[in-house]
């Protein structure tokens, strides 16, 4: 599954940056997640909680931070396992100041294993479009009113 | 199959069933046909440690004209929506959608309430709460409010309503003027895209649902519409991130909600 | 949890566990095993009774959730040992082969032609929407009610 | 003397199934019995690094369980061995029970776990902790054999299982093809379906510790071979003390034929725990386990001389057997399929070639028609391409090419090129027939019409031939498979007359308690109601084959008509003696003996009487009247037809709604019109099935995205019209009944005719293929490419 998308924050590519880059930040404005515990090296242990319509569970896993060029790009890599199936991302982030903004143009491919990957198909598409949304907003929302 | 353990509660009355969801909190579910939750449950994919039925609770059940309203109770099932001479009289367009939903027996026990708090992405009703600029009247411990169509759909299953709320009814403004068209997923007959159109004097109204991730009001088609229905249905996908799957590409998705747009306009009398 | 329902006219009170569905119950309790189940998520029909004199999914109910009602399924269809006009027209046509999805076709042609007692073949077909027959090919079945809604005349 | 052969009697066992009696092997509850949940893998391919049962096994409720480590050495075999071209023995790794340090696809079972009741069992399963360590996939058969393709298994390079080639020497063929007047070539995959029986498998072992014997109820379609594999081949018990029951089946279409791992599983599982325990598959995993169908990606391309008749046709496919080699899945693309390239046409040069390769998919294996469909779709949907390529009429095409009737008796059977001899045929009467059903001419008025208002009307053809009623032993023998494909057929004639039948064959919907009761009612002259049809149990029945690729009543029935000829034979006996007359001057009719030329005579009844109270009975002739016999065909049997569908395209969305549908088919003799009717009808649901609707898709990494009814699609009662049937007679000229087989027919023939219509509707817009199932997305991209 493909993920790509581009979203526009209203700060500059230095601040978005730096909200990125903290775990505390990270743990508040990506969907679901309940505990970010740093593991060093850019990694962390993540615990979420997946509550969309009919799915509900609980993830564990890993979050890392690879590949990255301050102020520019990074990759974040997830992996989370559930009784219910697994997921796994990879997903890359260029960041383009765009005069008092920042264009955050993202790439990637999310892995579904077990059930979520056998009943979520009709769905998955607009799910990865709403959590990346999510994403997004409320990081604009967490830089905006810092 | 068999769902992992959870407690059941009935309630008796909505007042009960609010104290209920605030005592067992997120870990609680409710449950009114359940058509879209058990099956979930049995495949696992949710297991709720409370599930309180709202099913039985009186009063949710009525169908009521109210001014230029119809009031619909929340737990109306779709059968009951599909066959109600009031809403086939005043609201045709509903009872018609009411009549497209799933097959006779889930038209049976699914309720109009479940479903809109449910928010599947492809969900009928959507596309005619959108058109028709109903209200969704829902109570919390807090008390009640009204939410439009509009701020009510807010994405994939999600939905303006708070984990302590729950619906209570659905406010329609008659309209004898409407026609909602589907085109069936051949699995799930779930929308792969339906069009709810409605005409008002000399303004028209169009809910898609199937569409992106959460029903919408097609606000460029309504502009745009001089009477030519298929220059405005064009613009049904206008701004719109479309949804894709193995049934239908996000590109063949958006030029089916074009043709339905421009069927369903042409279709008001 | 006890329940009190009225199946095929005879009363029961059971103690039965939350997660149970209703076709579990009738099967696994009551014994009516000729309630089948197919996906268990209501999408095939197999499951199809009555309840409260309408067609349902009995996979996708719970049985804590059916207390209090009327149920009919398969093996109350016949009064008094005459079969059910259904139950006849369905011998009669030819409308079933392996006989597994046939108590969800005749429960749920008893529900439609309940409420509609002239389907035209468009109703009907759209009618079984919720069913799944994977022997027939529809055509029997079809047929089948189509004879029984004339004989119910 | 027919008072039931011919006639549509309704059938008996439906009393019991309209009032919800049926016996299912779920509906069974066995005192003591425990229930087995499966942990299965999320990944398709997966090395396991370990299993944590620790907290399951501590769960309350749970009794046992087990893991590839207690009985990975255990595993299911494949019943047909086909070698490589070179002579080189098939690939053929071990298939076990549970996984053994690697998963291979989605949904094979990991672990099990054996609990009081099935909550338990399902809790449980979600507490087993399994380390996977994720490899690549590959689900693709054309992607499986390029090099560096993941491997599926290690010791088979490049993941292929075998190649193979039937047909005149490639170089002809290739010769001829090159030198044709007009070459139609299509590339095209013959997609992977699901069978969806909608009673999913189940099965209840029952071992008895004091007598070391085994009870399994299954829901299979042949007791027998299901036994055979498990005792000899499986788990190595011994075959007199096990039992196996196959009450109702819901349903088969091929899935029920093969002997699947979890039922030698919960058999071995019984056992360790000394208890009865039950499986019973829910619908997920009835997508990932039970055996799919098709899946083969080819080249076909077929050569034509200026008056249209063909020169050539060679076929190239890859065929995707999955990750294990499911029971008959090594016949299915070759010797099911190969050998039905002549269709009904005089083709003079033939190849075949093929090769089966693993993927990281659930096991292919026959799905109602197993190889034919693929094979009638490559030759149908050629000969209606080739039609519009060269502007000919379909129908005229066809007719040039057709093989003359012949009836097997005056006229020889029919040598194709491809190892088989047609029994008898007569491909022009079914076609004339069809024709004059639909009014072809007033079709082609109303399509040029349709052109005009959006509304695109196709006619599309299939006259298909198939091999069925299998199979002559010898013949398959020697082709590798590794059983005979005879039948038994037990007639006991019980005192008062009355007969019990005993068939190996296996009925999960085919109505033999009433077809097999019609013809031996006539038979021997008594009423139907003495008549019982008793299948389904190994205690009870002589070793069967079981049913599938159309075989019951050719061959089934047939070894039940040789017992009745010696019932027959040895009443006559006793008649001679109680009349008092010689053998040769009795002659048996409307259940009497009778002294030619006289009005004396004996009945049915009387002489079954004596055989048992024998106090005046032949001497030396042993009492009783009860024979068993076992009916090895000479040759399979060639059921054949005429299929036209026609659809009506939407323009705007692609749409594609099936208006008509007509069938006329030739299944040589008919028992009972009735069925054979049911039996066509459902089968060409399944062909519109698979041509619009029904396809398994796998995503990138393996995982099965049509898991669900709300993804996978099947005709539903308004997807599909009536069906418009009729049928011809030409009798199977080497089978005691003349039939031949109808249960496959339908499926075989429809596929083709629908697409082909969809073609017939859209090609004037210069599209030239579409991919099936013929989804609106996928024609509305071919409308507007």
């Amino acid at each position: 599954m493909i993920v790509q998308g581009r979203y526009r924050i209203l700060a500059s590519a230095t601040d978005v940056w730096i909200h990125l880059m903290d775990p505390e930040v990270l743990k508040k404005v990506t969907p679901g997640i309940s505990e970010l515990m740093p593991l060093g090296d850019d990694k962390y242990k993540a615990t979420s909680k997946i509550k969309i319509g009919p799915v509900n569970g609980s993830f564990e896993g890993q979050l890392e931070l690879i590949e990255k060029i301050e102020n520019k790009t990074a990759t974040i890599v997830v992996n989370q396992t559930s009784k219910i199936g697994n997921v796994s991302a990879e997903i890359k982030m260029h960041l383009e100041a765009i005069e008092n903004t920042t264009e955050i143009v993202y790439q990637g491919e999310a892995k579904l294993s077990g059930k979520l990957a056998m009943m979520g198909q009709r769905i998955i598409g607009g799910v990865i479009t709403s959590l990346s949304k999510q994403f997004f907003e409320s990081l604009n929302k967490e830089i905006i009113n810092s | 199959m068999i769902p992992a353990k959870f407690e059941y509660i009935k309630a008796s009355s909505v007042s009960e069933a609010l104290a209920l969801l605030d005592k067992h909190g997120d870990d609680a579910q409710l449950i009114a046909g359940g058509h879209s939750l058990v099956p979930a449950m049995k495949l696992r994919l949710n297991q709720p440690g409370t599930v309180i039925d709202i099913g039985k609770i009186p009063g949710l059940n009525s169908i009521k004209e109210d001014g230029d309203d119809l009031v619909i109770g929340a737990n109306c099932t779709h059968h009951q929506i599909a066959t109600s001479p009031i809403v086939k009289q005043k609201l045709n367009v509903l009872a018609q959608t009411a009549k497209s939903i799933g097959d006779i027996q889930v038209r049976n026990k699914g309720t109009i309430g479940g479903s809109l708090a449910h928010a599947d992405p492809a969900a009928d009703y959507p596309a005619v709460i959108l058109a028709s600029d109903a209200k969704i009247e829902v109570e919390g411990i807090n008390g009640k409010r009204s939410i439009s169509g509009s701020d009510f759909f807010q994405g994939i299953y999600a939905t303006a309503l708070g984990s302590h709320e729950m619906i209570i009814a659905i406010r329609i403004p008659k309209a004898s003027n409407g026609v909602y068209l589907k085109f069936s997923h051949p699995a799930s007959r779930f929308a792969v895209v339906g069009c709810a159109a409605i005409k008002n004097g000399a303004g028209i109204s169009i809910g898609l649902t199937g569409v992106a991730d959460h029903a919408y009001r097609a606000s460029a088609v309504e502009r745009a519409y001089d009477g030519d229905a298929k220059a405005a249905s064009e613009h049904a996908v206008d701004g719109v991130a479309v949804m894709s799957d193995n049934f239908a590409s996000s590109e063949y998705r958006s030029h089916l909600a074009k043709v339905f747009t421009e069927r369903a306009l042409s279709a008001l009398g | 949890m006890q329940i009190k329902v009225s199946v095929n006219g005879k009363e029961h009170i059971s103690d039965v566990v939350p997660m149970m569905s209703l076709a579990s119950y009738l099967r696994e309790v009551l014994l009516l095993t000729g309630t089948h189940i197919g996906c268990d998520t209501s999408s095939c029909g197999a499951c199809t009774i009555t309840l409260d004199g309408k067609a349902v999914k009995s996979c996708t109910i719970l049985a804590v959730q059916a207390d209090g009602s009327e149920i009919t399924t398969i093996e109350g269809l016949a009064k008094n040992g005459e079969m059910h006009p259904l139950q006849s027209a369905f011998k009669e046509n030819h409308g079933l082969q392996c006989g597994f999805c046939t108590p969800g076709m005749i429960m749920t042609a008893s529900g439609l032609l309940d409420e509609n007692p002239n389907p035209s073949e468009d109703e009907i077909r759209h009618g079984l929407e919720g069913n799944f027959c994977r022997c027939t090919g529809y055509h029997n079945i079809v047929k089948s009610i189509q004879h029984a809604a004339e004989s119910m005349k | 003397m027919s008072n039931y052969i011919g006639k549509s009697i309704k059938r008996r066992e439906d009393n019991r199934f309209i009032t919800g009696k049926g016996k299912y092997t779920d509906d069974l509850v066995l005192t003591g019995m425990t229930h087995l949940a499966f942990v299965r893998s999320p990944y398709a391919h997966a090395k396991i690094k370990n299993i944590n049962t620790k907290a399951a096994l501590a769960h309350p409720g749970v009794v046992a369980i087990y893991t590839g480590d207690d009985c990975g050495n255990f595993g299911v075999p494949c019943g047909w061995q086909v070698n490589f071209k070179n002579g080189d023995t098939m690939k053929e790794p071990p298939h076990p029970l549970l996984a053994v340090g690697k998963a291979r696809h989605v949904g094979e079972n990991v672990a099990a776990v054996i609990a009081e009741t099935l909550q338990a069992a399902r809790d449980a399963v979600e507490l087993v902790e399994v380390d996977y360590d994720e490899l690549p996939t590959v689900t693709d058969a054309k992607a499986a054999i390029q090099p560096g393709a993941p491997q599926v298994h290690d010791d088979v390079p490049n993941n292929i299982v075998f190649d193979f080639q039937i047909g005149n020497p490639k170089d002809e063929v290739n010769a001829a093809i090159e030198s044709a007047s007009h070459v139609t070539k299509l590339n095209f995959k013959n997609q992977r379906l699901s069978p969806n029986a909608i009673e999913p498998r189940s099965y209840i072992a029952d071992y008895d510790v004091n007598a070391d014997k085994y009870t399994l109820y299954t829901s299979t379609q042949n007791p027998h071979l299901i036994r055979l594999l498990m005792c000899a081949f499986v788990l190595g018990l011994p075959e007199h003390k096990v039992r196996v029951i196959s009450h109702d089946v819901g349903g088969g279409f091929g899935s029920k034929i093969y002997h699947y791992t979890e039922e030698a599983l919960v058999t071995w599982v019984s056992k360790q725990i000394g208890r009865p325990v039950k499986w019973t598959s829910d619908r997920s995993e009835a997508f990932l386990t039970d055996a799919h169908g098709r899946d083969h990606v080819t080249t076909a391309e077929m050569g034509f001389d200026d008056n249209g008749k063909i020169v050539a046709f060679r076929v190239h496919s890859e065929a995707n057997l999955g990750a294990y080699l499911s029971t008959f899945s090594t016949a299915c693309p070759t010797y099911l399929h190969g050998t039905l390239a002549q269709g009904c046409y005089t083709t003079p040069l033939i190849n075949v070639d093929i090769t089966a390769v693993f993927t990281n998919t659930t096991p292919v294996d026959a799905y109602r028609g197993a190889g034919r469909p693929e094979m009638t779709y490559i030759l149908e949907h050629l000969m209606d391409t080739a039609a519009l390529e060269m502007k000919r009429d379909p129908v005229e095409l066809r007719r040039i090419n057709f093989i003359p009737a012949f009836d097997g008796v005056n006229q020889p059977g029919y040598q194709t090129q491809v190892a088989l001899q047609y029994d008898s045929g007569n491909y022009h009467a079914t076609l004339d027939r069809a024709l004059e059903m639909l009014d072809y001419k007033q079709f082609r008025k109303d399509q040029e019409e349709s052109r005009t208002n959006g509304k695109l009307l196709g006619i599309g053809f299939s006259t298909y031939i198939e091999a069925c009623g299998i199979a002559p032993s010898a013949v398959v023998g020697s082709l590798g498979a590794r059983a005979g494909l005879y039948e038994s057929g037990h007639v006991r004639v019980q005192p008062t007359g009355k007969v019990s039948v005993f068939t190996g064959s296996h009925s999960h919907g085919q109505g033999h308690e009433t077809s097999y009761a019609q013809f031996v009612a006539d038979t021997l002259g008594i009423p139907i109601d003495d008549v019982d049809i008793i299948h389904g149990d190994t205690n009870e029945v002589a070793f069967g084959m079981g049913t599938y690729g159309s075989r019951s009543l050719a061959v089934g029935g047939s070894a039940i008509m040789k017992s009745l000829d010696k019932i027959i034979e040895k009443g006559a006996k006793i008649a001679a003696h109680k009349l008092e007359a010689a053998e040769a001057d009795l002659e048996f009719a409307e259940g009497k003996w009778t002294v030619k030329g006289t009005d004396k005579s004996i009945t049915f009844g009387d002489v079954s009487l004596t055989a048992y109270v024998p106090h005046d009975y032949p001497a030396g002739l042993e009492p009783g009247l009860d024979f068993s016999s076992f009916y090895d065909p000479t040759n399979f049997t060639y059921p054949f037809g005429t299929h036209i569908a026609v659809v009506e395209v939407d323009k705007d969305t692609g749409k594609v709604s099936l208006k008509r549908f007509i069938a006329c088919d030739d299944v040589g003799n008919v028992i009972n019109p009735m069925i054979v009717d049911g039996q066509i009808h459902g089968g060409v649901a399944q062909g519109v099935g698979q041509a619009l609707l029904e396809g398994v898709v796998y995503d990138e990494n393996g995982q099965m995205i049509t898991g669900s009814y709300m993804d996978y699609a099947m005709p539903r009662a308004d997807d599909l019209p009536f069906f418009e049937t009729d049928r011809k007679v030409t009798p199977c000229p080497h089978n005691p009944l003349g039939v031949k087989g109808a249960g496959e027919a339908g499926t075989i023939g429809a596929t083709p005719a629908v697409a082909n219509a969809v073609m017939d509707a859209i090609s004037h817009l210069g599209i030239k293929d579409i991919q099936m199932p013929i989804t609106p997305e996928r024609v509305w991209r071919a409308m507007n490419s």
